[in-house]
């Protein structure tokens, strides 16, 4: 079994941590995983974004054309992934960023206000674990709790006492999710 | 300035510019520097004539912004290209534009040789103190206990060595026609710096040699402080160390009175 | 009474940098957070009156964003120029 | 030891640091900033130097210097600071002293650009510098493979006395994969009979790489080529996938071979009788092994990340026996799997074009891809 | 024109002039340095620009940045030289402007000595700086053919925009022949769509090697790999002795084919029937003729004054059709030409051993040669 | 001067020489320069600990003459393979002998880098003003109007640039420990010379950075005069041009008192 | 027809020269011709020497192991070229500096003491032009008369008034040969 | 009365390049054209008495050829040591 992820955003968006903290809840649950960056032609600025490969045998390719789930931060990451979703696929749209829907029906995607709901935790830099809540509960690869274990486990000390919001953001992500799909 | 039918105009972007925003970070003054040489190729009415050497660094893509022609130089060659356009187009104006590390690091045998050989270019050299665009290492420039991804405990002098003064080295070479330090922190040393940026393009549009100013320059990014900060920091860290003023100057130069 | 200007900042090319605005003599500059440029940065602007079309902002600005004008009988020296 | 996610340059730093590396010399370049960075924290708190040199040209010379005195030493730079090294790496190899030597590749000729690449193939392998001499060259797939490599690479280079280069590109470089770390290891200098450390209680050494009197420089290169003919016999290293049954062999180094595994994984699902060669050691290059595979299969195809580099030491392990296709993305692109394995179904559903020149036929097919 | 007699490195310098050489940049090296000795007098005297530069990396980038004004311009090393300029090589090929470089090769590797060796083929041909491009280089054997191939090298390089380089050894440089000189023409620069000579009633120009983007990258690689493609069916040469009849067929360029020469004809006197092939273009090289030949010829013998380099291409050319048998002496070692003769006919008497690799037999009986 | 059991025995040669005869031209003031550093190591008793690194010059082959261990590095490269030694065996001597060519024209980079790290390294630099090995062309410290093979005219400065004082250039570096320039011309002069490199190394060995003793020397072969001439017109050309002195002696040297 | 000559001698005894002066002939004389010096370990002084092959068609090998005749200016070159002559080839010695006479009996060899003579005419220094004289004298590869009219279109202006004395040392080697074989 | 001396001139390093002849302050060397040594060169030696031992020739002897003895009671400080 083979999981294949897209996450993209501006710089700054926090989408490369997000990638990496999924990859070391795979990891940690015992996976194969391979996390890359993207490389554009910008050299700062601009959108980033990473690929992160979820696999229970040696993984091939650490890129992917055709993702089984995509994570979009803002307008033109959605343009650009949309169309490349693996039919039956999913699509997670942060909609405080992005104002308009996913287009395409043989996916299941969901918008997700991630700026609000992390604003209500206090915190709008955690727009990002708050997709990854979401992006979790929507791909089925990882549980939440994987991805809880994972924060406890790799975030670097000094941060430690952000955990229980970072947590709470996965949680809130992952409800919205629950309560409107 | 260029001529301009609107009477009341006091200050617009350079005709010598082209549409291009640049892709510097927010508040780097590497795009004052440009500015700067835009202004004076426009005054001194130049731009047609010149072609320009793009070093390796964050300013390699120098060449979308000037309308003149442009060559893209291997990291720290650009003294020896533009070497090679001024000696076979003896009339046009041929300038390098090189960062700290492009020109104090691995550009060093290219630049002290251009400036001994008095070749008759002009050299824009921007001290930032750091290599902006692999990411913040530590330059030849970085200032003794200054931070930088491959000085993270702060530059030690005794396994790192120290910073290299470019102006009053170079100062030293017979060839060299017009060498001056100068910064852009703020707006009185941003109109110096111009007036020295011009002294050295009629230095070379007279024939008088190698001229080289080096500009005192932030890296907001790299420095992991603010724009504005980062002009304050300048002042209080970089002036110390470097100081401004004109470490030489032919007597040809005083001379001819530019 | 001081000669009266006016600015225009062009949000090609502005980044939100700020430096115009910690420059600005009479201090009547700032972001215009209402705002986002195509690049996504809070362009600069002046929100109150009192410009005097000092062109001190043009001359710290990086991007050559700004273009200023000056309530004048005859052209004023530019301050860019370095006058 | 417990399995951590690492970058792969920051990891490929840790390893050199934990198999005994005493002294690393570099000079910053994307895509192997983070190696340099890593070592710039690391080697003072082991108590070992680190210098950032003023190029590349210092660099090499420094680990050239270090090298004589016997010591564990290695750069690291990414292609056009390769280039400015090919001075130092003739030196080095004319006076046989081991270093190890790590390419970053990325996007060429010229400054190009800073994405995954393995166009330098031919430079290192084939001798980008002057003179009759070898270089061993490894060019793993992955962190891991990367890491375990980082021994070997300096075990051979000090047994054959010779430069080990590990070849890779950026993706390799700056992807993150859960590996496992060598041991830490306590540093400790071999006395090797040649080393110049000081000669103290022994007779004086040289170390040189002049000859001026022709036949002793070509007793020189001879005992290069003799020690090379050496590493050919006992240091081929390389991965094989499915190749029990296969009619069509898929051969591709580094990432290149890595995201074909993937192709040749789903065109297997689909019945097609594919399987994968992929070199390790690209110099010695596996050309017995090859020309094996080459009488009991069909058809080869070469996958590359430039425009058929290795193509032609595959050509001359299989001397004209089966036909060859060639399919390669150029200038940083990667290629995906999906191309790689619309290439496998191409070969596997079309005839062989006799006397076909494939590196001509795929640059015909990749002027449509890249219009 | 009347023959006088001229040591091989001042012909070229004189030769360079003559046809049009507006710049030179240069540093000295022996065996070339009858070269930039020549020109430092006449360069000026012609009112043309003559840079003695600081170094071989300052001479490339100086001729780099000439080239980009779309003047005639050349430098000239000696293999350490030749390698301190990969780095400019490989951005002047990837910005495309034309440039002639001459390589009068010495013995390697390292410092190595001043002898004339073949041993920079690999470097120069198959490319020794980073990415994928291509140099075309010319192998003259005389003073006369080298001087002959003085303006084709600029006017290929100019029509292709690409390197030309001329690649000898230290006996043609330093050896005096009689020779017929070019007349002297007068400099006129075309003017290049795309050279940066000033944007003077024009739009401005840009020469760089920077594409950012992968898949422009990519096009510019194709847009070479095409060009290079263009060279291969238009630019190839070679010389051919006693061909018509010969059963064995010897193979060597530059001064190793004319050592050649002499056996191939005392051979002959012994009823041997062995004729000679020498590439004159060496990049490219020229397969479709020797895979001619080899349908026609029953063995090959490739001489080479290094390991056995252009062995490779000869190989590729053959795709092991007929056996394939090598001679090389190395480090600064020119071969007499009776030592040829006797391999001729070692090959002449002897059966091919099959599957034997004509260099580590070589080399085994050279271990009893050089002891 | 070491113990000897002749009392009487007034001066022979050093024992840190080998017994091979150099292959220097007649009365070609390298030999000197290699006596005198054969000397100081006798003297200090340092030839065991001691790693030379050879240049690509006429001195390439400086490593047959010192009975220690050497190597010999690439043109121009000699101070990057020391800093390389220095860097893992901290505890030995290492000196690199560079002649002009070598040092101050392909090698500008790494002794100028050496230098501003305060490489804990000592240099002998050989100004001769010309490339002896290669055949005499021009070389940066070649004086101007001088004949060489590179510039048969006469090193004409518009197109040739002017001779770099290299001494001159490095003392602005805050690395150089101890950077002076001395002669070979004459006993008086060999003696001070010798001093000087006594005390480079004396720096070194008590780890008080980068050291570096500019000799003028003559080249008879390539001057076209003989040795002796060759003395007489160093002294009237070369010691105007390139006077003696001490350029750089770090407040640490001083107090050191060597 | 082909003729392959070595000359050999201390740097400094104009070995190079004499052997451009017959190169010079030969072309004069409309045919090909090929010199070459040799590269031995020694970068200056020490013995140099340098191969002259002068033919009808065009020439292979520049280099000879086995040449059809020799001059050695001194015992080195004499011990190092003597035995590889050509059977039936040609050996001239200069007696001045050579103390020993040729040993091969299948070569024409003869001893000339070209110092004493070129110090006869008054110039040491001619001391190879006298050789060259012999040289060409035995070996028969060219007259006496190219090598005068070569020395006299080919010898720099500057040189120009020291032509009749080298001319005068050429007769004087070829008269001596007359003389003593 | 100066002290007397002698020096022994190694004929395997002395390249006859007169340095020693024109530094010796008795002016009582000279080269001997008498005999070659194996390189060819005119060695140098001491041709008239007044050799004071001084070891000037050998400070300058580029070769290190010269080796100087001087007739003392006690080792006397050595010019070649800079004393
Ligand atoms: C030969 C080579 N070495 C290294 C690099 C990587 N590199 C690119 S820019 C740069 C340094 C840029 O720093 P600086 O010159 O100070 O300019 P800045 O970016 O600070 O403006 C380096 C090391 C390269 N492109 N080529
Ligand atoms: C890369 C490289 N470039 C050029 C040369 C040729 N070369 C050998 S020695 C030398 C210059 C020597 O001059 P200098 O350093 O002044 O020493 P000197 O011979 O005068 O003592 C040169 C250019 C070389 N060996 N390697
Ligand atoms: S990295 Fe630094 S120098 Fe480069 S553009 Fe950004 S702020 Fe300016
Ligand atoms: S200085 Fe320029 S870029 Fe910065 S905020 Fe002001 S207008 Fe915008
Ligand atoms: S060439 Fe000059 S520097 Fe070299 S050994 Fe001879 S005299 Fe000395
Ligand atoms: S100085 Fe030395 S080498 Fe020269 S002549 Fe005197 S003894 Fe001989």
């Amino acid at each position: 079994m083979q999981t294949e992820l897209i996450l993209s955003g501006f710089g700054g968006q926090g989408i490369m941590f997000a990638g990496q903290i999924i990859s070391y809840a795979a990891m940690d649950a015992g996976k194969q995983v391979t996390w890359i960056p993207s490389y554009g032609p910008e050299m700062r600025g601009g959108t980033a974004n990473c690929t992160v490969v979820i696999a229970d045998d040696e993984i091939g390719s650490p890129v992917v054309k055709n993702p089984d789930a995509a994570l979009v931060m803002n307008l033109p990451s959605l343009d650009k992934y949309e169309p490349t979703i693996k039919p039956g696929g999913v699509l997670v749209i942060n909609a405080s960023m992005v104002d308009r829907p996913g287009q395409r029906t043989d996916i299941k995607s969901i918008a997700v206000p991630c700026n609000e709901i992390a604003d209500e935790i206090g915190n709008s830099r955690l727009a990002n674990m708050v997709a990854v809540g979401a992006l979790v509960e929507m791909s089925g690869a990882l549980t939440v709790k994987d991805i809880e274990e994972a924060l406890n486990a790799h975030m670097p000390g000094r941060h430690k006492h952000l955990l229980p919001k970072n947590i709470e953001a996965i949680k809130r992500g992952a409800e919205y999710v629950r309560a409107h799909r | 300035m260029t001529a301009t039918t609107t009477d009341n105009l006091v200050y617009e972007r350079p005709e010598s510019f082209t549409d291009a925003p640049t892709h510097y970070c927010p508040g780097c003054t590497h795009g004052v520097a440009h500015r700067l040489i835009a202004e004076v190729l426009d005054e001194m009415g130049l731009t047609s004539r010149t072609i320009g050497v793009a070093p390796v660094g964050c300013a390699v893509f120098a060449y979308n912004y000037f309308d003149c022609d442009f060559v893209e130089a291997p990291h720290g060659r650009a003294p020896a290209m533009a070497t090679g356009i001024k000696r076979v187009l003896p009339d046009r104006i041929v300038f390098t534009y090189q960062g700290d590390g492009d020109l104090a690091s691995i550009g060093m045998g290219e630049i002290v040789h251009a400036a001994a050989r008095g070749e008759n270019i002009t050299v824009i050299f921007i001290n930032n103190a750091n290599y902006g665009m692999t990411g913040g290492q530590m330059a030849p420039t970085t200032l003794p206990g200054m931070k930088t991804s491959s000085s993270p405990t702060g530059r030690d002098v005794e396994t790192q060595g120290y910073p290299i003064r470019m102006a009053e080295m170079l100062a030293t070479l017979d060839g060299a026609g017009y060498i001056v330090r100068r910064s852009l922190h703020d707006p009185k040393n941003i109109r110096t710096a111009k007036k020295a940026i011009r002294t050295a393009f009629e230095v070379q549009s007279r024939g008088l040699g190698f001229s080289l100013v080096e500009l005192l320059s932030t890296c907001p990014s790299n420095w992991n402080i603010t724009p504005v900060e980062s002009l304050k920091w300048l002042e209080e860290h970089m002036l110390p160390y470097y100081p401004l003023g004109d470490y030489k100057v032919a007597a040809s130069v005083t001379a001819a009175k530019i | 009474m001081p000669a009266k200007g006016w600015i225009k900042v062009n949000d090609l090319y502005c980044k939100g940098c700020e430096l115009c605005i910690t420059a600005c003599p009479p201090q009547v500059m700032a972001l215009n957070k209402e705002r986002l440029t195509s690049k996504g940065y809070h362009p600069a602007y002046v929100y109150k009156d009192g410009c005097t079309g000092c062109a001190i902002c043009a001359l710290v600005c990086p991007d050559a964003a700004i273009t200023v004008y000056r309530e004048v009988t005859k052209a004023a020296p530019s301050a860019a120029e370095g006058g | 030891m417990a399995r951590e996610l690492w970058e792969g340059n920051q990891a490929i730093a840790e390893a050199a640091i934990r198999v005994g590396l005493e002294a690393y010399f570099g000079y910053p370049i994307t895509p192997q900033n983070e190696i340099l960075e890593w070592l710039a924290r690391r080697m003072p708190e082991v108590g070992r130097a680190f210098v950032q040199a003023e190029a590349e040209l210092g660099a090499i010379n420094m680990v050239y210097g270090a090298a004589c005195t016997g010591a564990r030493v290695m750069t690291s730079s990414s292609s056009p600071g390769i280039s400015l090294m090919m001075e130092g790496l003739s030196y080095i190899a004319g006076t046989e002293v081991p270093v190890v030597l790590i390419n970053v590749m990325r996007g060429g000729p010229g400054l190009g650009n800073i994405a995954p690449s393995q166009a330098d193939y031919n430079q290192i392998c084939k001798g980008g510098g002057h003179g009759d001499y070898h270089v061993l060259v490894l060019a793993p797939a992955s962190v891991q493979e990367t890491i375990d490599l980082m021994p070997v690479a300096f075990d051979l280079a000090e047994k054959y006395q010779t430069i080990a280069c590990l070849l890779i590109d950026g993706s390799i470089g700056q992807m993150m994969e859960p590996v496992e770390l060598p041991e830490m290891r306590p540093v400790k200098r071999k006395d090797f009979p040649w080393a110049t450390s000081g000669a103290i209680d022994r007779p004086r050494r040289i170390l040189t790489s002049i000859y001026l009197d022709p036949p002793e420089e070509e007793k020189t290169n001879l005992r290069l080529l003799k020690r090379w003919h050496e590493i050919q016999e006992n240091e081929i290293r390389y991965k094989e996938y499915f190749l029990d049954d296969a009619e069509i062999v898929v051969i591709g180094f580094g990432t290149a071979g890595r995201v074909a595994l993937s192709a040749v994984r789903s065109a297997r699902e689909q019945g097609i009788k594919v399987g994968l060669f992929r070199p390790v050691s690209v110099a010695p290059f596996p050309y017995a092994r090859l020309a094996d595979l080459a009488s009991r299969s069909k058809r080869f195809l070469v996958v590359e990340m430039n425009t058929g580099q290795m193509l032609d030491d595959v050509r001359l392990a299989v001397n004209g026996s089966i036909p060859i296709d060639f399919y390669g993305r150029l200038g940083g692109v990667v290629p995906f799997p999906d191309e790689i394995l619309s290439e496998i179904q191409r070969v596997a559903t079309s005839a062989p074009v006799p006397g076909e020149d494939p590196v001509r036929a795929w640059s015909k097919r990749m002027v449509e891809v890249t219009k």
